[in-house]
């Protein structure tokens, strides 16, 4: 069981790392240059891990994203990555879509406090701007997991999947729900217009200000994990989930691309801007979707 | 003893007064001890006897004067008796510890005043209760007047104009009263009062109305109720709320149920007290001046009563006389606590209840402001409750959301003296309390606690006076039968 | 002193141990009132709650210095506290009621830095929700002619329908002010930050929950949810009552947590969130459902432990340092690292971060709301729960993380050991909740069965069931702390060192160099920016002062008009009386 | 374009820098010589832009001539960066952040210069506040020439670079660590006492009697 976690956690870490350097290399085509190869990311993340020191101040601040990339690990997983595997399928129904939501911010929240025991007030500010964006963001996303769990009548993941068999995908079935979360989901990673928390010119890079050395790497690595996890996450919920390798990469690599496609050609939105959007057009979009389902569903 | 000592005794007293004073000051304030407490102890010997009891004193026929116990009666009794003890008690310290060269004319008019108000609640003859409130009333004019300084003068003067006009009303009543039915015994009156002509029987009704009104303090009758006790001293309002206040409402109620005017006058009279009620709360909350503060409140809480006596229910009667004996003894307690701060610090604003420094003072204070709001466990809020529950029982839910309503209000300047109290800001000086008061205090906020969380103690009163009230055939029997 | 008290604590709980869930006692007061207890599974479960919080506190209270009265005082709040969970009529609940509220006044009166408008604010509202609650009872026995609560309920069916209603009204809006729903809440702020740092505790941890309790006994116990149901009708999956209390609770919650954010007194956060959590309890209140009883018996718990933990921890901290702002702390965790430790697990529990018990509350509470399908309330708990991580953060990092803002905050001492065990206790029992969540359906099941709902299927402790999936707390936290373990021992192994010991001021700060004047610690500039967020400005800018102070203005000018009627002379007195006279002759003769 | 070395160190005598010849091999194990390879491929540039060099940047990371493909990639904080870009003169007021940054980068960290003017003080070779020989304050591992060298030529010193890391050429923070008496005394002349923040730099500072 440990080993099959462990390979789980593997897969995501590689996936990951290299749907993160596609991310680059994909955006730097789209600007016209060469940009980076799919292994950039990795190069970094393995040269951070190897710096020869990096500054700590204090144990919380050591702390920080270990319980970061243990929020990303727990939600890996209880996400089921393989619909069809039984022991996957075991797992995760040890815990339930509510508690991949918080678990989802539990690692940031972690992080945060690294970040405020580091005390510089950019990193802080990142965070405060971040929490506040989340307020925003999570906003739409939690209209469209509420509008499935209640459509499904159940919270449990493994259950949605199933469901989709006979049902048909949720994508297509609750298109409304759909668009709201992919809307959330931009900003979960981060793109472009939800990116304020860490604009450089800003705020140097928020919350990562102070983190050097192997806790970069760290929060790099957990970062590619939680990546992968979120689209595994997305395709479960309105793909009807992945059965196959193949079906995982193709399914995850095309709600991937399209977040990358929406983060190119934004600008940023600052917070205040971004939740207000948020709280506008996809909220509407997912209320509409939700009174569908629980008036007319 | 004689139902007739209860107003001889202190008549008696109150001549002797001057005679007292020459063997010693602690013989004339003994005397007034001695004298309350033969009442008090005298009124409790008759809680056990089986009422309504008579007792007649013929001059030469058809002059004379006949008193009737019964058992409403004896519930006021037993609080004014109690009241003028605590007062004689209480004055025991009062003139040890303040210069006062009017001594023997308070005892005089203080056993004066019992005297009439007693009189006015045990008198069974219409002509009889007009001579006692003329007697308590003059006595209350001298009380009001005896400090001698410019408001206390004042308080007097008006006291006796607004008196004198209740008198005239009262006068007027009663002569039209004989002139239609030829008596003056209450008994008789009663049976006959629907023979009287109806035009005329509102007419007497609204005078005996306006007269007893005026004096129980009733809105809009109640305007010079503030001056007088702003003017008198805390003691002397103390008397003012637990003892004439109560008379004249004793009177009031009694006429009312037995000349069957709750038929008619029902609504009219609740809405005067709601009236009442909700303009004396009100006015309270600006109020700088405590005595005149407390006046309001006094005001206030008639009104209540005025709203239960008035409501025909015997439940919330029942209620409303709980609530009587709470109040007086409540108010009792705190215009005697106010009385020892006024003469610590020779003023009456609102403030010098936030300058005392005395536990014993302020537990007995906050208890006595906390009984008057109703607040458990407290005698205040088992009267409250059950006024309101004998409102409900009658589905009488508007009274119910306008007390409930104005006693919030009620509330807003009560705490804001206890507040004024617990702020640790203010500089505390310390009272000294004197040992008798000492008793007095603790007897009272003993009392308070006693009647919340013991109410059957009281309630048994209270409902013998009540179906005494309301079912007065024993009371007009023995009322009938005077032989004079 | 300490000691004393600490062992008359005890005795109530050993007391209601000895009678082992079986108490009826009743003592006659007059022919119509009846004192009596009766004990039912719903008055044991908040007695201990409540008994076992003033334990607490007491042990906390060892190392500040406190009067014999004060002690009384808390103590006489308790035993009020326990007779109106044990009341089995309503003149021993309001009694009990009332010596709570005077009691918990005086208490509140002993603060430093109380003054008395707050104190007028508490008593006012404290009496206009008793004064509330006696309307209610009075008419509840108008009807059944009794203030028995089995008597009230067997006969609540036969009362008119307006009547029924009033009495859900006025019982509400009395125990919606004791748990502050927004407009209600006028007092709780400033009671809560303005009271003695360890009373506040109690006010927010026990207190509010007898307005909790007194919702479920009226609700469960006297209308009983079936009625409910009866009475208003169905929507979606639930009732109308319990829809209209859902969005009640939530916008309660929302708002209080926007508000909670903006705040810079740590007491007065803490003030707020306590209202945007018993928002949460309320929304589900209502709902007469299983899960909807089982989530507010659950977060009634929670929050209870929460809030007990967060408040003596706070108090701690001001009693250390004599500050109780965000902006004048900071930079306390090297300094109180075990104080650090327990308001974090406080936070996490607040903000429902799963391994604690937080997150078994908050799911009981959505489930509720999925059973009922009531999914905009649910999404508003979710967004407001989102919303409250900026302030859980914001009260972790203005206190112990960033940077000290006075020189004294560098040479702090952790808080005495009399502090920290409470919160050691406190702590333990939100970690063995999560670990645990089904352990707490057993306690529930019973009050299920006394409202005459069904129950929740039990199967192990560590599994929290519901009708839309189930979470295994004791995988998840197992699973945490395995995986937490191993990432920590991989960094630890990796060779890049760890500078440790880096001085405060060694940040990266575009190549400048921050001194000791260098304004570092961002506790003041937290949630401004929710400021410019066109519909959070809509909720910030808005507050319920204008109306009270418009209402205390306009009685007050009331009080003037009609006081001047009484300053007139003798003469127009006496025309006043001839003129009513003649008008009432008139009126009478005709 | 030319290599840095420490070929005198004309400002102080009373020091006397240690000066290894660059080329040195300074890595042995495999696990090093791998570390090596990707500090290489990724370089985190904090990009200081002191002077006229500064325009040459964004071309140099933009479409035109994008250096993030060769693993050269910009980012905001010092903590994060393994390399800064110094582009122009440096002046004395400027000089004191770009320690404070240099010191706050993590090991291993490179310095390239830009332009003449942190070789020889170029045009202001005669200036009352620019430094002239940069290498004297700071151990700079490229110095790429020009007035302005185009972005063909600062990729270059990027390849340059990552040739030596690959290599493990003893790098300038090495130097600096052997050296910092010497660094410190000549920052020291430049900048007055307070130098650094004194909790850097106690030691130092305490040594010559003067209170930070």
């Amino acid at each position: 069981m440990i080993f099959q976690i462990i390979l789980l956690i593997m897969l995501a870490y590689v996936v990951g790392f290299i749907y993160m350097g596609l991310y680059r290399n994909i955006t730097a085509r789209i600007q016209g240059r060469y940009g980076p190869t799919v292994y950039q990311t990795f190069y970094d993340s393995i040269k951070l891990f190897s710096k020869k020191n990096s500054v700590s101040y204090g144990w919380m601040f050591y702390l920080g994203p270990v319980i970061m990339a243990t929020g990303a690990v727990l939600t890996l997983i209880l996400v089921p990555v393989f619909s069809d595997s039984d022991f996957l399928r075991s797992v995760t129904t040890q815990g339930n879509l509510f508690l991949l939501l918080y678990l989802m911010v539990l690692g940031p929240l972690g992080n945060a406090l690294a970040v405020g025991t580091g005390g510089n007030p950019f990193g802080v500010m990142g965070v405060v701007r971040g929490l506040t964006r989340l307020i925003g963001l999570e906003l739409p996303f939690y209209i469209a997991v509420v509008g499935l769990i209640i459509a499904s009548n159940s919270s449990d993941i493994v259950h949605i999947i199933d469901l989709q068999k006979t049902t048909g995908l949720n994508i297509l079935v609750h298109p409304f729900l759909f668009i709201a979360a992919m809307i959330s989901m931009v900003g979960f990673f981060g793109a472009s217009p939800f990116d304020i928390p860490g604009a450089p010119q800003e705020v140097y890079s928020g919350p990562r200000t102070e983190f050097s050395g192997k806790f970069l790497a760290l929060l790099m690595s957990q970062g590619s994990i939680f990546a992968f996890a979120k689209l595994v996450l997305i395709i479960d919920l309105f793909l009807g989930g992945a059965d196959s390798l193949w079906m995982l990469v193709i399914k995850t690599f095309a709600i991937f691309i399209t977040i990358i496609f929406i983060g190119i050609v934004y600008g940023r939105y600052k917070v205040e801007q971004a939740v207000d959007f948020l709280m506008k057009i996809p909220t509407l979009i997912g209320v509409i979707g939700l009174v569908r389902i629980i008036w007319f569903g | 003893m004689s139902l007739g000592y209860y107003f001889l005794l202190p008549v008696i007293f109150s001549f002797l007064t001057p005679y007292f004073r020459k063997l010693g000051t602690s013989a004339l304030r003994g005397s007034s001890v001695f004298l309350t407490f033969i009442l008090f102890v005298q009124t409790l010997e008759y809680t056990g006897v089986s009422l309504p009891q008579i007792s007649q004193f013929s001059v030469a026929p058809p002059i004379g004067i006949a008193f009737v116990l019964d058992n409403f009666s004896l519930l006021f009794l037993l609080i004014f008796t109690f009241s003028g003890f605590m007062v004689s008690l209480y004055m025991l310290w009062y003139f040890k510890a303040n210069d006062n060269t009017n001594e023997t004319r308070f005892y005089v008019f203080f056993n004066m005043l019992l005297a009439g108000s007693i009189g006015m609640i045990l008198s069974c003859d219409i002509f009889n209760v007009y001579i006692f409130f003329e007697i308590t009333g003059i006595s209350s004019y001298a009380l009001a007047a005896y400090n001698k300084d410019k408001l206390g003068l004042e308080a007097g003067i008006k006291y006796l104009i607004i008196g004198s006009i209740a008198s005239i009303f009262i006068v007027f009543a009663i002569m039209l009263i004989y002139l239609q039915i030829g008596t003056v015994n209450i008994g008789l009156i009663a049976q006959r009062y629907s023979e009287i002509d109806p035009k005329i029987a509102v007419l007497i009704a609204l005078m005996l109305f306006i007269g007893f009104g005026t004096k129980a303090e009733l809105f809009p009758m109640n305007f010079w109720a503030p001056d007088i006790y702003q003017g008198s001293s805390s003691h002397v309002n103390g008397l003012f709320s637990a003892i004439v206040a109560k008379s004249y409402l004793f009177v009031f109620f009694h006429l009312f149920y037995l000349f069957g005017l709750n038929t008619k006058y029902t609504l009219l009279i609740m809405s005067l007290g709601a009236i009442t009620f909700l303009v004396s709360e009100f006015t309270a909350l600006n109020q700088k001046d405590i005595k005149r503060l407390f006046a309001y409140s006094t005001l206030g809480q008639l009104g209540i009563l005025f709203m239960a006596l008035a409501s025909n229910s015997s439940d919330t009667i029942s209620g409303a006389l709980f609530h009587l004996a709470s109040h007086s003894i409540s108010k009792l307690l705190i215009f005697l606590v106010l009385g020892i701060l006024i003469s610590k610090f020779k003023s009456t604003k609102i403030t010098i209840v936030g300058d005392f420094k005395s536990l014993f003072l302020s537990i007995v204070l906050i208890i006595g402001f906390l009984s008057i709001l109703g607040i458990p466990p407290f005698s205040g809020f088992i009267g409250k409750i059950l006024i309101l529950k004998g409102f409900a029982l009658s589905h009488n839910y508007i009274a119910i959301a306008f007390i409930l309503l104005v006693s919030i209000v009620e509330a807003v300047y009560f705490f804001r003296l206890i507040a004024l109290m617990l702020d640790k800001k203010r500089t505390k000086t310390s009272v000294p309390v004197g040992f008798v008061n000492y008793i007095v205090l603790s007897v009272l906020a003993i009392l308070i606690v006693l009647f919340g969380v013991y109410p059957s103690l009281l309630t048994h009163y209270t409902d013998l006076a009540t179906n005494a009230l309301l079912q007065p055939h024993s009371y007009l029997q023995f009322a009938l039968g005077v032989g004079l | 002193m300490n000691s004393i008290f600490l062992l008359l604590n005890l005795l109530p709980i050993l007391f209601l141990y000895q009678f082992g869930g079986d108490l009826h006692v009743s003592l006659s007061l007059t022919k119509e009132f009846t004192l009596s207890l009766s004990q039912t599974p719903l008055g044991t479960f908040f007695a201990y709650l409540s008994l076992i919080s003033f334990l607490l506190v007491t042990i906390a209270q060892k190392s500040k210095k406190t009067s014999f009265s004060y002690y009384a005082l808390q103590f006489l709040l308790s035993i009020a506290m326990l007779a109106i969970v044990l009341a089995g009529d309503f003149i021993t609940f309001f009694i009990g009621w009332e010596i709570m509220t005077w009691s918990s006044y005086f208490l509140i009166s002993k603060s430093s830095d109380i003054d008395t408008k707050s104190l007028q604010k508490y008593i006012l509202f404290s009496l206009a929700s008793a004064f509330s609650l006696i309307a209610g009872m009075v008419i509840a026995y108008s009807f059944a002619n009794s203030f028995d609560f089995n008597v009230i309920q067997n006969s609540f069916h036969t009362m008119p329908f307006n009547i029924k209603v009033a009495l859900i009204v006025l019982f509400s809006l009395s125990f919606f002010t004791k748990a502050g729903v927004i407009g209600l809440h006028y007092w709780v702020v400033d009671t809560y930050s303005k009271a003695p740092d360890l009373f506040s505790s109690i006010l927010s941890a026990v207190m509010s929950k007898m307005g909790i309790y007194g919702l479920f006994l009226v609700y469960g116990h006297l209308v009983g949810y079936a009625e409910l149901k009866d009475m208003f009708g169905v929507i979606l999956n639930g009732t109308d009552f319990g829809y209209v209390l859902g969005w009640i609770g939530v916008i309660t919650s929302i708002i209080a947590t926007f508000k909670a954010i903006t705040q810079d007194e740590v007491k007065r956060l803490l003030a707020y969130s306590s209202i945007a959590q018993l928002g949460y309890i309320i929304a589900v209140i209502g709902m007469g459902t299983s899960f909807g009883v089982a989530g507010a018996m659950y977060h009634t718990l929670i929050h209870t432990i929460i809030k007990l933990l967060l408040f003596i921890n706070v108090a701690a901290i001001v009693a250390q340092t004599g500050k109780n702002k965000f902006s004048e702390l900071g930079g306390l965790i090297y300094r109180t690292p075990v104080s650090f430790v327990m308001l974090l697990i406080g936070i996490i529990a607040l903000a429902g971060m799963p391994p604690l018990g937080g997150f078994a509350s908050k799911f009981m509470l959505y489930n509720a709301a999925i059973d009922s399908k009531f999914a905009l309330i649910l999404v508003g708990m979710l967004f407001s729960g989102a919303a409250s991580f900026l302030y859980c953060y914001k009260l972790v990092y203005g206190i112990y993380l960033g940077h000290p803002t006075s020189k004294d905050l560098e040479t702090q001492k952790e808080v005495p050991i009399s502090y920290l065990i409470p919160q050691v206790i406190l702590a333990l029992l939100l970690v063995a909740t999560g670990a645990f969540p089904g352990a707490f359906i057993k306690v529930i099941n019973p009050i299920l069965i006394e409202f005459s709902l069904n129950t929740i299927p039990y199967t192990s402790m560590g599994v929290m069931q519901s009708a839309v999936g189930n979470f295994n707390g004791l995988f998840i936290i197992s699973a945490f702390v395995v995986i937490f373990v191993f990432i920590l021992l991989l960094i630890w192994r990796i060779k890049s060192k760890a500078k440790n010991n880096l001085n405060r001021f060694d940040i990266s700060y575009c190549g400048e160099v921050p001194s000791k004047n260098t304004q570092l610690h961002y506790g003041y500039g937290f949630g401004t920016d929710l400021y410019r967020i066109k519909f959070v400005n809509a909720i910030l800018k808005r507050s319920s002062s204008p109306f009270y102070e418009a209402l205390a203005t306009q009685t007050k000018k009331t009080a003037g008009l009609l006081s001047r009627m009484y300053y007139g002379n003798i003469h127009n007195t006496m025309i006043i009386i001839l003129l009513f006279f003649s008008a009432l002759y008139f009126i009478g003769v005709n | 374009m030319m290599e840095s070395g420490f070929h005198g160190c004309d400002l102080d005598d009373s020091l006397k820098c240690k000066l290894e010849e660059s080329g040195t091999q300074n890595t042995h194990s495999v696990m090093e010589k791998a570390a090596a390879w990707f500090r290489s491929r990724s370089i985190f540039v904090v990009a200081y832009g002191t002077g006229c060099g500064a325009i040459e940047m964004p071309p140099t990371f933009t479409s035109r001539y994008d250096a993030e493909r060769m693993g050269v990639v910009g980012v905001a904080t010092p903590r994060q960066a393994d390399l800064i870009i110094l582009s122009g003169y440096l002046a004395y007021k400027t000089l004191r952040r770009v320690i404070r940054t240099y010191e706050q980068m993590q090991k291993p960290k490179y310095i390239i210069t830009l332009g003449s003017c942190p070789i020889n003080g170029g045009m202001y070779w005669d200036s009352y506040n620019t430094i002239k020989k940069l290498d004297d304050y700071l151990p700079v591992d490229v110095s790429v020439v020009g007035c302005m060298p185009r972005p063909e030529a600062v990729i270059d010193g990027f390849s340059l670079l990552q040739k030596r890391i690959k290599n493990g050429e003893k790098a300038g923070w090495e130097k600096y660590d052997e050296n910092l008496d010497f660094y410190k005394k000549n920052q020291k002349r430049v900048l007055g006492n307070h130098v650094d923040p004194s909790y850097e730099t106690d030691w130092y500072n305490l040594e010559n009697g003067s209170e930070v």
